[in-house]
């Protein structure tokens, strides 16, 4: 089973691995992003992240149904938060069940790589002096 | 025909709002790209930006047709 | 930091989370084994987890200080459960924050594989009609 | 002398208890090893097992002295 989910409510992790957790898993690997207090030598204030919710969807469903073509995985969560997001707060977490943790641990740092690369989701970092949209400028 | 284009993250800045209608001669995202630089030129200075129609990435050129929901995407940053 | 605990009580993933997660953190990795239902085709009823507790508890730092050197990560938790568990229950939770989640996952990969290679830690897989410790006999 | 070897998992089951303590002539690990073997047959069936000495293990052979907490680590299978 695959659970997907855009929300502007805090994250939860014990949420995510109950969701993942059945009786034929081994391994559960979470990975679990937080909002850094600075970035290249600057304060991060806060984080604004927005989404393309049905596009964000959409593209997060064919992460998983990437997963499970390549890996024996038992269940795969993708929550990711939206709104403003202070430092410590968690902008997304993912979970991966399987029989066997390898699989877990491969597909969970490919769901990461992949929605960092494709998942319509942007993040502005708001500093003391300033704010920027992350990645937009070369 | 006219288009509305979504903007998303940067590119909301760059058109001051969530969506603008231009008018397009040909029916391709190519030539929408070369409408919209010149409307906006601050398009050009983004590292990269895709176009994405009904919700899909658009990978090279494509035919646009009425009804089309048609979003600018500047670099993703989410996680 | 490193937190290593070994113990009988059940353990909680939000608790390692906290102990991991610092303002410096940009992603956590999260190792979470979890007691299967079947093993070679045999229902499992449940499993008894016995420690070399001192000794266990000194390869376990060992693994922590491998990691400092190897990867830049901030904190490090492993924390392993002990006693009779059942399908379902959680062994063993293992989390690392990182600055950038590429170290993380490393971190998290190489203490689960060092753990289940060095740690003084048995457990007996009690079957409907038998039961075995784990890897003993070839 | 006479050393005590503390026993964890399946060679608890094969000593029938926690602990036993055994004479040995020469004051090494490989001595203690047949020592064991031959008091106790089915320490041969394990697929493999160590010595840790003061929670340490001993990789090779291992001089022996009063007071060693000396231990017997049969193959590993936490997490």
């Amino acid at each position: 089973m695959t659970y997907i989910e855009i929300s502007e409510n805090p994250l939860d992790v014990q949420t995510c691995i109950n969701l993942v957790l059945t009786p034929e898993t081994g391994g559960i690997n979470v990975f679990v992003g937080s909002v850094r207090n600075m970035t290249n030598g600057k304060k991060v204030v806060r984080l604004e992240f927005e989404a393309y919710t049905s596009m964000a969807l959409k593209e997060m469903k064919k992460i998983a149904a990437s997963i499970e073509k390549k890996w024996p995985v038992i269940n795969i969560v993708i929550h990711h938060r939206t709104g403003v997001l202070s430092v410590g707060d968690i902008p997304v977490i993912i979970a991966v069940s399987a029989a066997h943790r390898d699989a877990a641990f491969s597909a969970c740092k490919f769901a990461i790589d992949e929605l960092k690369e494709k998942v319509p989701i942007w993040k502005k970092e708001i500093f003391e002096d300033g704010e920027e949209w992350v990645s937009a400028h070369p | 025909m006219i288009v509305e284009v979504h903007a998303y993250g940067i590119v909301k800045d760059i058109f001051k709002k969530k969506s603008v209608q231009v008018e397009i001669q040909i029916n391709s995202t190519s030539h929408l790209r070369e409408v919209l630089e010149s409307l906006y030129p601050d398009l050009k200075t983004l590292s990269v930006y895709r176009f994405a129609v009904n919700e899909e990435y658009v990978l090279n050129d494509m035919i646009l047709k009425e009804g089309d929901e048609i979003a600018i995407i500047p670099p993703v940053s989410g996680g």
